[in-house]
Protein backbone atom coordinates (compact mmCIF):
# COMPACT_ATOMS: atom_id res chain seq x y z
CA UNK A 1 0.00 0.00 0.00
CA UNK A 2 1.25 3.70 -1.11
CA UNK A 3 0.56 7.05 -1.41
CA UNK A 4 2.92 9.43 -3.49
CA UNK A 5 2.44 12.92 -4.40
CA UNK A 6 4.81 14.28 -6.50
CA UNK A 7 6.03 17.05 -8.52
CA UNK A 8 8.33 14.53 -10.77
CA UNK A 9 7.30 12.84 -13.88
CA UNK A 10 7.15 8.86 -12.82
CA UNK A 11 7.32 6.19 -15.26
CA UNK A 12 3.99 4.97 -15.21
CA UNK A 13 5.02 1.66 -17.39
CA UNK A 14 7.67 0.80 -14.54
CA UNK A 15 5.35 1.28 -12.01
CA UNK A 16 2.93 -1.20 -13.75
CA UNK A 17 5.72 -3.97 -13.78
CA UNK A 18 6.92 -3.28 -10.65
CA UNK A 19 3.30 -3.36 -8.98
CA UNK A 20 2.55 -6.62 -10.99
CA UNK A 21 5.35 -8.36 -9.60
CA UNK A 22 5.02 -7.31 -6.32
CA UNK A 23 1.23 -8.24 -6.35
CA UNK A 24 2.25 -11.97 -5.30
CA UNK A 25 -0.85 -14.26 -5.24
CA UNK A 26 -3.13 -11.62 -5.94
CA UNK A 27 -4.23 -13.17 -9.55
CA UNK A 28 -5.99 -9.22 -10.64
CA UNK A 29 -4.50 -6.22 -10.96
CA UNK A 30 -6.05 -3.15 -12.31
CA UNK A 31 -4.49 0.15 -12.92
CA UNK A 32 -6.37 3.75 -14.00
CA UNK A 33 -3.92 6.22 -15.45
CA UNK A 34 -5.12 10.04 -16.04
CA UNK A 35 -3.70 12.25 -19.11
CA UNK A 36 -3.58 15.50 -19.91
CA UNK A 37 -5.24 15.71 -22.82
CA UNK A 38 -4.53 18.40 -25.56
CA UNK A 39 -8.57 19.14 -26.63
CA UNK A 40 -7.50 18.76 -30.30
CA UNK A 41 -4.43 21.40 -30.19
CA UNK A 42 -6.94 23.73 -27.87
CA UNK A 43 -4.83 23.04 -24.87
CA UNK A 44 -1.68 24.05 -24.17
CA UNK A 45 -0.63 23.50 -20.42
CA UNK A 46 -1.96 22.56 -17.02
CA UNK A 47 -0.72 23.50 -13.97
CA UNK A 48 -2.26 21.29 -10.87
CA UNK A 49 -2.26 23.12 -7.27
CA UNK A 50 -2.59 21.05 -4.30
CA UNK A 51 -3.12 21.43 -0.49
CA UNK A 52 0.22 20.16 0.79
CA UNK A 53 -0.25 18.03 3.78
CA UNK A 54 -4.14 16.82 3.13
CA UNK A 55 -3.40 15.45 0.06
CA UNK A 56 -1.26 12.70 1.22
CA UNK A 57 -4.08 11.98 4.20
CA UNK A 58 -6.88 12.41 2.18
CA UNK A 59 -5.54 10.20 -0.35
CA UNK A 60 -4.27 7.74 2.58
CA UNK A 61 -8.10 8.38 4.30
CA UNK A 62 -9.12 6.87 0.59
CA UNK A 63 -6.97 3.95 0.12
CA UNK A 64 -7.94 2.72 3.37
CA UNK A 65 -11.62 2.91 3.24
CA UNK A 66 -10.77 0.95 -0.01
CA UNK A 67 -8.70 -1.12 1.58
CA UNK A 68 -12.16 -2.14 4.54
CA UNK A 69 -14.91 -2.46 1.31
CA UNK A 70 -12.57 -4.82 -0.87
CA UNK A 71 -10.20 -7.48 -0.47
CA UNK A 72 -7.14 -6.32 -1.62
CA UNK A 73 -3.85 -7.77 -1.52
CA UNK A 74 -2.27 -4.10 -2.60
CA UNK A 75 -2.97 -0.52 -3.78
CA UNK A 76 -1.02 2.13 -4.58
CA UNK A 77 -2.08 5.60 -5.82
CA UNK A 78 0.84 8.67 -7.76
CA UNK A 79 -0.43 11.84 -8.16
CA UNK A 80 1.44 14.60 -9.70
CA UNK A 81 1.07 18.73 -9.07
CA UNK A 82 2.89 21.71 -10.73
CA UNK A 83 3.21 21.87 -14.45
CA UNK A 84 2.14 19.52 -16.86
CA UNK A 85 2.01 19.37 -20.46
CA UNK A 86 -0.43 17.45 -22.89
CA UNK A 87 0.43 13.92 -23.38
CA UNK A 88 1.88 13.51 -19.99
CA UNK A 89 0.45 11.17 -17.34
CA UNK A 90 -1.22 13.24 -14.39
CA UNK A 91 -1.64 10.17 -12.02
CA UNK A 92 -2.53 6.06 -11.37
CA UNK A 93 -3.84 4.13 -9.11
CA UNK A 94 -3.45 0.58 -9.06
CA UNK A 95 -5.09 -2.24 -7.01
CA UNK A 96 -4.71 -5.74 -6.87
CA UNK A 97 -6.81 -8.34 -5.66
CA UNK A 98 -7.86 -12.71 -5.61
CA UNK A 99 -10.33 -11.69 -8.10
CA UNK A 100 -10.70 -9.24 -10.69
CA UNK A 101 -14.41 -8.26 -9.17
CA UNK A 102 -12.71 -6.68 -6.22
CA UNK A 103 -10.05 -5.16 -8.34
CA UNK A 104 -12.25 -3.59 -10.35
CA UNK A 105 -14.64 -2.07 -8.14
CA UNK A 106 -11.81 -0.70 -5.94
CA UNK A 107 -9.87 1.29 -8.52
CA UNK A 108 -13.14 2.99 -9.19
CA UNK A 109 -13.88 3.91 -5.70
CA UNK A 110 -10.10 5.04 -5.68
CA UNK A 111 -10.61 7.41 -8.69
CA UNK A 112 -14.33 8.43 -7.84
CA UNK A 113 -13.01 9.57 -4.47
CA UNK A 114 -9.54 10.77 -5.44
CA UNK A 115 -11.95 13.15 -7.91
CA UNK A 116 -13.56 15.10 -5.62
CA UNK A 117 -12.69 13.77 -2.18
CA UNK A 118 -8.97 15.37 -2.67
CA UNK A 119 -7.39 18.59 -2.80
CA UNK A 120 -6.31 19.15 -5.90
CA UNK A 121 -6.91 21.84 -8.38
CA UNK A 122 -6.38 21.74 -12.06
CA UNK A 123 -5.75 25.13 -14.18
CA UNK A 124 -5.65 24.97 -17.68
CA UNK A 125 -4.08 26.83 -20.39
CA UNK A 126 -4.89 27.12 -23.78
CA UNK A 127 -3.11 27.45 -27.16
CA UNK A 128 -4.17 30.86 -27.59
CA UNK A 129 -2.79 31.77 -24.16
CA UNK A 130 -6.18 31.84 -21.88
CA UNK A 131 -5.56 30.50 -18.31
CA UNK A 132 -8.51 29.00 -16.35
CA UNK A 133 -9.69 26.87 -13.38
CA UNK A 134 -11.22 23.67 -14.48
CA UNK A 135 -14.97 23.36 -12.89
CA UNK A 136 -15.66 20.31 -11.19
CA UNK A 137 -17.97 18.52 -13.17
CA UNK A 138 -21.61 17.01 -11.33
CA UNK A 139 -21.07 14.20 -12.80
CA UNK A 140 -17.75 13.25 -10.41
CA UNK A 141 -19.98 14.48 -7.04
CA UNK A 142 -22.80 12.30 -8.56
CA UNK A 143 -20.56 9.37 -9.22
CA UNK A 144 -19.86 9.02 -5.23
CA UNK A 145 -23.95 8.29 -4.47
CA UNK A 146 -23.30 4.87 -5.98
CA UNK A 147 -20.68 3.59 -3.42
CA UNK B 1 -7.63 33.21 18.81
CA UNK B 2 -5.35 33.44 16.24
CA UNK B 3 -6.26 30.84 12.88
CA UNK B 4 -3.72 30.09 10.30
CA UNK B 5 -6.30 30.70 6.98
CA UNK B 6 -5.25 28.99 3.41
CA UNK B 7 -6.59 29.63 -0.04
CA UNK B 8 -6.17 27.52 -2.89
CA UNK B 9 -6.59 27.93 -6.57
CA UNK B 10 -9.16 30.58 -7.81
CA UNK B 11 -9.77 31.72 -4.51
CA UNK B 12 -6.33 32.03 -3.63
CA UNK B 13 -6.26 34.84 -6.97
CA UNK B 14 -9.39 36.49 -5.75
CA UNK B 15 -7.72 36.93 -2.35
CA UNK B 16 -4.36 37.30 -3.49
CA UNK B 17 -2.25 35.72 -1.14
CA UNK B 18 -2.19 31.90 -0.29
CA UNK B 19 -2.10 32.22 3.66
CA UNK B 20 -2.55 34.50 6.29
CA UNK B 21 -3.03 34.98 10.06
CA UNK B 22 -6.46 35.84 11.28
CA UNK B 23 -7.28 36.70 14.74
CA UNK B 24 -11.23 35.59 15.22
CA UNK B 25 -13.51 35.61 17.70
CA UNK B 26 -16.04 33.39 15.35
CA UNK B 27 -17.36 30.22 16.31
CA UNK B 28 -18.46 28.74 13.24
CA UNK B 29 -16.32 28.27 9.42
CA UNK B 30 -19.99 30.41 8.42
CA UNK B 31 -19.18 33.06 11.29
CA UNK B 32 -15.21 33.48 9.76
CA UNK B 33 -16.32 33.82 6.25
CA UNK B 34 -18.80 36.62 7.11
CA UNK B 35 -15.74 38.40 9.08
CA UNK B 36 -13.50 37.94 6.17
CA UNK B 37 -16.13 38.87 3.70
CA UNK B 38 -16.43 42.29 5.29
CA UNK B 39 -12.81 42.95 5.57
CA UNK B 40 -12.02 44.03 1.86
CA UNK B 41 -13.62 44.21 -1.59
CA UNK B 42 -10.96 40.73 -2.42
CA UNK B 43 -12.35 38.90 0.20
CA UNK B 44 -15.94 39.44 -1.16
CA UNK B 45 -15.47 38.35 -3.95
CA UNK B 46 -13.55 35.18 -2.87
CA UNK B 47 -16.87 34.48 -1.56
CA UNK B 48 -19.39 35.75 -3.30
CA UNK B 49 -20.92 32.16 -4.02
CA UNK B 50 -20.38 30.06 -0.92
CA UNK B 51 -22.03 27.12 -3.28
CA UNK B 52 -18.53 26.81 -5.22
CA UNK B 53 -16.91 27.13 -1.60
CA UNK B 54 -15.43 23.97 0.29
CA UNK B 55 -13.84 24.16 3.70
CA UNK B 56 -11.09 22.20 5.34
CA UNK B 57 -10.11 22.29 8.90
CA UNK B 58 -7.02 21.11 10.10
CA UNK B 59 -7.00 19.29 7.10
CA UNK B 60 -10.13 17.37 6.61
CA UNK B 61 -13.07 18.54 4.97
CA UNK B 62 -15.59 20.21 6.81
CA UNK B 63 -18.99 22.00 6.32
CA UNK B 64 -19.99 25.52 6.54
CA UNK B 65 -21.76 25.23 10.30
CA UNK B 66 -18.43 23.53 11.54
CA UNK B 67 -17.74 24.74 14.80
CA UNK B 68 -14.13 26.51 15.14
CA UNK B 69 -12.59 25.50 18.59
CA UNK B 70 -9.83 23.82 18.60
CA UNK B 71 -8.75 24.32 14.94
CA UNK B 72 -5.55 25.74 14.27
CA UNK B 73 -6.04 25.82 10.56
CA UNK B 74 -8.71 26.18 8.18
CA UNK B 75 -8.54 25.88 4.42
CA UNK B 76 -10.61 27.36 2.00
CA UNK B 77 -10.78 26.43 -1.88
CA UNK B 78 -13.59 25.50 -4.86
CA UNK B 79 -14.65 21.78 -5.81
CA UNK B 80 -11.78 19.63 -5.88
CA UNK B 81 -10.91 18.42 -9.72
CA UNK B 82 -8.25 15.37 -9.39
CA UNK B 83 -7.37 12.71 -11.15
CA UNK C 1 -7.21 -1.49 -31.78
CA UNK C 2 -4.91 -5.18 -31.52
CA UNK C 3 -5.67 -8.26 -29.95
CA UNK C 4 -2.79 -11.00 -29.63
CA UNK C 5 -2.31 -14.46 -28.93
CA UNK C 6 1.21 -15.50 -28.22
CA UNK C 7 2.64 -18.58 -26.25
CA UNK C 8 5.41 -15.91 -25.72
CA UNK C 9 5.65 -13.94 -22.68
CA UNK C 10 5.29 -10.12 -23.32
CA UNK C 11 6.63 -7.60 -21.33
CA UNK C 12 3.26 -5.76 -19.70
CA UNK C 13 5.29 -2.70 -18.19
CA UNK C 14 5.99 -1.80 -21.60
CA UNK C 15 2.97 -2.65 -23.51
CA UNK C 16 1.00 -0.53 -20.58
CA UNK C 17 3.41 2.36 -21.35
CA UNK C 18 3.08 2.28 -25.08
CA UNK C 19 -0.55 1.91 -24.77
CA UNK C 20 -0.58 5.44 -23.05
CA UNK C 21 1.46 6.56 -25.34
CA UNK C 22 -0.50 6.11 -28.08
CA UNK C 23 -4.07 6.74 -26.07
CA UNK C 24 -3.46 10.16 -27.41
CA UNK C 25 -6.39 12.69 -26.71
CA UNK C 26 -7.88 9.87 -24.39
CA UNK C 27 -7.23 11.03 -20.99
CA UNK C 28 -7.90 7.74 -19.37
CA UNK C 29 -6.29 4.57 -19.65
CA UNK C 30 -7.57 1.34 -17.79
CA UNK C 31 -5.60 -1.91 -17.78
CA UNK C 32 -6.05 -5.33 -16.23
CA UNK C 33 -3.43 -8.47 -15.84
CA UNK C 34 -4.04 -11.60 -15.16
CA UNK C 35 -1.75 -13.43 -13.01
CA UNK C 36 -0.93 -16.93 -12.36
CA UNK C 37 -1.48 -17.94 -8.69
CA UNK C 38 0.15 -19.80 -6.70
CA UNK C 39 -2.39 -20.34 -4.31
CA UNK C 40 -0.25 -20.38 -1.55
CA UNK C 41 2.64 -22.49 -2.95
CA UNK C 42 -0.34 -25.25 -4.12
CA UNK C 43 0.56 -24.67 -7.45
CA UNK C 44 3.35 -25.24 -9.59
CA UNK C 45 2.62 -24.88 -12.89
CA UNK C 46 -0.24 -24.06 -15.16
CA UNK C 47 -0.96 -24.65 -19.25
CA UNK C 48 -3.08 -22.79 -21.12
CA UNK C 49 -5.00 -24.68 -24.46
CA UNK C 50 -6.78 -22.72 -26.78
CA UNK C 51 -8.48 -22.89 -30.22
CA UNK C 52 -6.31 -21.25 -32.61
CA UNK C 53 -8.21 -19.42 -35.36
CA UNK C 54 -11.82 -19.60 -33.63
CA UNK C 55 -9.26 -17.46 -30.09
CA UNK C 56 -8.70 -14.08 -32.55
CA UNK C 57 -12.05 -14.27 -34.04
CA UNK C 58 -13.77 -14.58 -30.33
CA UNK C 59 -11.81 -12.01 -29.52
CA UNK C 60 -11.81 -9.08 -32.13
CA UNK C 61 -15.88 -10.26 -32.01
CA UNK C 62 -15.56 -8.96 -28.32
CA UNK C 63 -13.24 -5.78 -28.85
CA UNK C 64 -15.75 -4.78 -31.31
CA UNK C 65 -18.91 -5.49 -29.60
CA UNK C 66 -17.03 -2.90 -26.61
CA UNK C 67 -16.01 -0.20 -29.69
CA UNK C 68 -19.90 -0.13 -30.12
CA UNK C 69 -20.99 0.12 -26.44
CA UNK C 70 -18.35 2.83 -25.30
CA UNK C 71 -16.78 5.51 -26.38
CA UNK C 72 -13.18 4.15 -26.70
CA UNK C 73 -10.15 5.88 -28.58
CA UNK C 74 -8.23 2.31 -28.89
CA UNK C 75 -8.16 -1.46 -26.83
CA UNK C 76 -5.91 -3.77 -26.53
CA UNK C 77 -6.13 -7.66 -25.77
CA UNK C 78 -3.43 -10.15 -25.06
CA UNK C 79 -3.18 -13.43 -24.17
CA UNK C 80 -0.86 -16.18 -23.50
CA UNK C 81 -1.15 -20.30 -23.96
CA UNK C 82 1.14 -23.05 -23.47
CA UNK C 83 3.12 -23.79 -20.11
CA UNK C 84 3.19 -20.50 -17.83
CA UNK C 85 4.74 -20.41 -14.18
CA UNK C 86 3.11 -19.26 -10.84
CA UNK C 87 3.79 -15.70 -10.77
CA UNK C 88 3.63 -14.90 -14.71
CA UNK C 89 1.23 -12.68 -16.38
CA UNK C 90 -1.20 -14.65 -18.58
CA UNK C 91 -3.36 -11.84 -20.05
CA UNK C 92 -3.74 -8.53 -20.07
CA UNK C 93 -6.45 -5.68 -21.60
CA UNK C 94 -6.45 -1.94 -22.01
CA UNK C 95 -8.98 0.66 -22.92
CA UNK C 96 -8.66 4.22 -23.58
CA UNK C 97 -11.40 6.69 -23.61
CA UNK C 98 -12.20 10.49 -22.88
CA UNK C 99 -13.81 9.75 -19.80
CA UNK C 100 -12.57 6.99 -17.17
CA UNK C 101 -16.20 5.80 -16.78
CA UNK C 102 -15.84 4.26 -20.54
CA UNK C 103 -12.71 2.92 -20.41
CA UNK C 104 -13.36 1.10 -16.46
CA UNK C 105 -17.13 -0.47 -18.04
CA UNK C 106 -15.04 -1.37 -21.73
CA UNK C 107 -12.56 -3.19 -19.95
CA UNK C 108 -14.46 -5.12 -17.27
CA UNK C 109 -16.71 -5.91 -20.13
CA UNK C 110 -13.85 -7.04 -22.42
CA UNK C 111 -12.59 -9.40 -19.16
CA UNK C 112 -16.16 -10.60 -18.47
CA UNK C 113 -16.55 -11.77 -21.99
CA UNK C 114 -13.00 -12.80 -22.59
CA UNK C 115 -13.20 -15.31 -19.35
CA UNK C 116 -16.46 -17.03 -20.69
CA UNK C 117 -16.61 -17.13 -24.45
CA UNK C 118 -12.95 -17.23 -25.84
CA UNK C 119 -11.96 -20.32 -26.09
CA UNK C 120 -9.24 -20.60 -23.73
CA UNK C 121 -9.14 -23.62 -21.12
CA UNK C 122 -6.70 -23.84 -18.30
CA UNK C 123 -4.62 -26.62 -16.78
CA UNK C 124 -3.26 -26.51 -13.42
CA UNK C 125 -0.99 -28.91 -12.11
CA UNK C 126 -0.18 -29.10 -8.10
CA UNK C 127 3.45 -29.24 -6.17
CA UNK C 128 2.79 -32.75 -5.82
CA UNK C 129 2.11 -33.00 -9.20
CA UNK C 130 -1.36 -33.80 -9.70
CA UNK C 131 -3.33 -32.01 -13.03
CA UNK C 132 -6.61 -31.39 -13.59
CA UNK C 133 -8.74 -28.63 -15.82
CA UNK C 134 -10.10 -25.87 -14.28
CA UNK C 135 -13.60 -25.78 -13.78
CA UNK C 136 -15.57 -22.66 -15.03
CA UNK C 137 -17.23 -20.07 -11.85
CA UNK C 138 -20.47 -19.60 -11.66
CA UNK C 139 -19.92 -16.26 -10.79
CA UNK C 140 -18.25 -15.61 -14.42
CA UNK C 141 -21.52 -16.98 -16.38
CA UNK C 142 -23.34 -14.65 -13.94
CA UNK C 143 -21.04 -11.98 -15.02
CA UNK C 144 -21.84 -11.44 -18.22
CA UNK C 145 -25.68 -10.74 -17.41
CA UNK C 146 -25.13 -7.30 -16.24
CA UNK C 147 -24.07 -6.16 -19.68
CA UNK D 1 -21.10 -35.09 -45.34
CA UNK D 2 -17.83 -35.05 -43.59
CA UNK D 3 -16.69 -32.75 -41.01
CA UNK D 4 -13.97 -31.55 -39.60
CA UNK D 5 -14.47 -32.47 -35.89
CA UNK D 6 -12.17 -30.75 -33.04
CA UNK D 7 -11.97 -31.70 -29.26
CA UNK D 8 -10.71 -29.36 -26.75
CA UNK D 9 -9.43 -29.85 -22.91
CA UNK D 10 -10.93 -32.80 -21.20
CA UNK D 11 -12.99 -33.73 -23.31
CA UNK D 12 -10.05 -33.99 -26.07
CA UNK D 13 -7.96 -36.43 -23.45
CA UNK D 14 -11.07 -38.62 -22.96
CA UNK D 15 -11.01 -39.08 -26.47
CA UNK D 16 -7.84 -39.36 -27.03
CA UNK D 17 -7.24 -37.14 -30.03
CA UNK D 18 -7.76 -33.56 -30.87
CA UNK D 19 -9.54 -33.93 -34.53
CA UNK D 20 -10.97 -36.02 -36.25
CA UNK D 21 -12.85 -36.11 -40.21
CA UNK D 22 -15.96 -37.76 -39.21
CA UNK D 23 -18.71 -39.10 -42.39
CA UNK D 24 -21.90 -38.33 -41.16
CA UNK D 25 -26.24 -37.89 -42.11
CA UNK D 26 -26.37 -35.53 -38.40
CA UNK D 27 -28.60 -32.80 -39.21
CA UNK D 28 -28.16 -31.28 -35.90
CA UNK D 29 -25.61 -30.82 -33.37
CA UNK D 30 -27.53 -33.38 -30.97
CA UNK D 31 -27.66 -35.78 -33.83
CA UNK D 32 -23.74 -35.90 -34.60
CA UNK D 33 -23.20 -36.27 -30.81
CA UNK D 34 -25.37 -39.43 -30.68
CA UNK D 35 -23.51 -40.76 -33.91
CA UNK D 36 -20.75 -40.04 -31.34
CA UNK D 37 -21.38 -41.29 -28.43
CA UNK D 38 -22.52 -44.66 -29.92
CA UNK D 39 -19.37 -45.31 -31.45
CA UNK D 40 -16.90 -46.34 -28.31
CA UNK D 41 -16.94 -45.96 -24.35
CA UNK D 42 -14.33 -43.25 -24.77
CA UNK D 43 -17.05 -41.64 -26.50
CA UNK D 44 -19.92 -42.25 -24.33
CA UNK D 45 -17.42 -40.55 -22.16
CA UNK D 46 -16.76 -37.48 -23.20
CA UNK D 47 -19.91 -36.91 -23.65
CA UNK D 48 -21.90 -38.44 -20.89
CA UNK D 49 -22.98 -34.55 -19.39
CA UNK D 50 -23.67 -32.42 -22.13
CA UNK D 51 -24.27 -29.66 -19.37
CA UNK D 52 -20.67 -29.83 -19.69
CA UNK D 53 -20.23 -29.42 -23.49
CA UNK D 54 -20.17 -26.19 -25.37
CA UNK D 55 -20.20 -26.30 -28.99
CA UNK D 56 -18.95 -24.17 -32.02
CA UNK D 57 -19.29 -24.22 -35.92
CA UNK D 58 -16.97 -22.96 -38.10
CA UNK D 59 -15.94 -21.30 -34.79
CA UNK D 60 -18.59 -19.50 -33.76
CA UNK D 61 -20.48 -20.43 -30.38
CA UNK D 62 -23.68 -22.56 -31.21
CA UNK D 63 -26.78 -24.72 -29.62
CA UNK D 64 -26.91 -27.84 -29.12
CA UNK D 65 -30.22 -28.01 -31.59
CA UNK D 66 -28.09 -25.46 -34.21
CA UNK D 67 -28.03 -27.44 -37.83
CA UNK D 68 -24.95 -28.64 -39.51
CA UNK D 69 -26.13 -27.99 -42.87
CA UNK D 70 -22.96 -25.98 -44.38
CA UNK D 71 -20.77 -26.42 -41.86
CA UNK D 72 -17.47 -27.65 -42.39
CA UNK D 73 -15.77 -27.43 -38.48
CA UNK D 74 -17.39 -28.20 -35.45
CA UNK D 75 -15.62 -28.45 -31.80
CA UNK D 76 -16.42 -29.99 -28.92
CA UNK D 77 -15.06 -28.21 -25.80
CA UNK D 78 -15.48 -27.69 -21.89
CA UNK D 79 -16.97 -24.21 -20.57
CA UNK D 80 -13.91 -21.42 -21.52
CA UNK D 81 -11.68 -21.11 -18.89
CA UNK D 82 -9.46 -17.81 -19.79
CA UNK D 83 -8.49 -14.78 -18.39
Amino acid sequence: MAVRVQSAAFDYGAECAAFAQGAGDAGAVVTFAGIVRDEGGRLSAMEIEHYPGMTERALAAIEDEARERWHLSDALIIHRFGPLAPGEIIMMVATAARHRGDAFAAAEYLMDYLKSRAPFWKKETTAKGDAGWVDARESDEAALKRW
Amino acid sequence: MKLRVLYFAWIRERIGEPREDVETEADTVSALIAQLRAREERYALAFSDLSAVRVALDQELADMDAPLAGVREVAFFPPMTGG
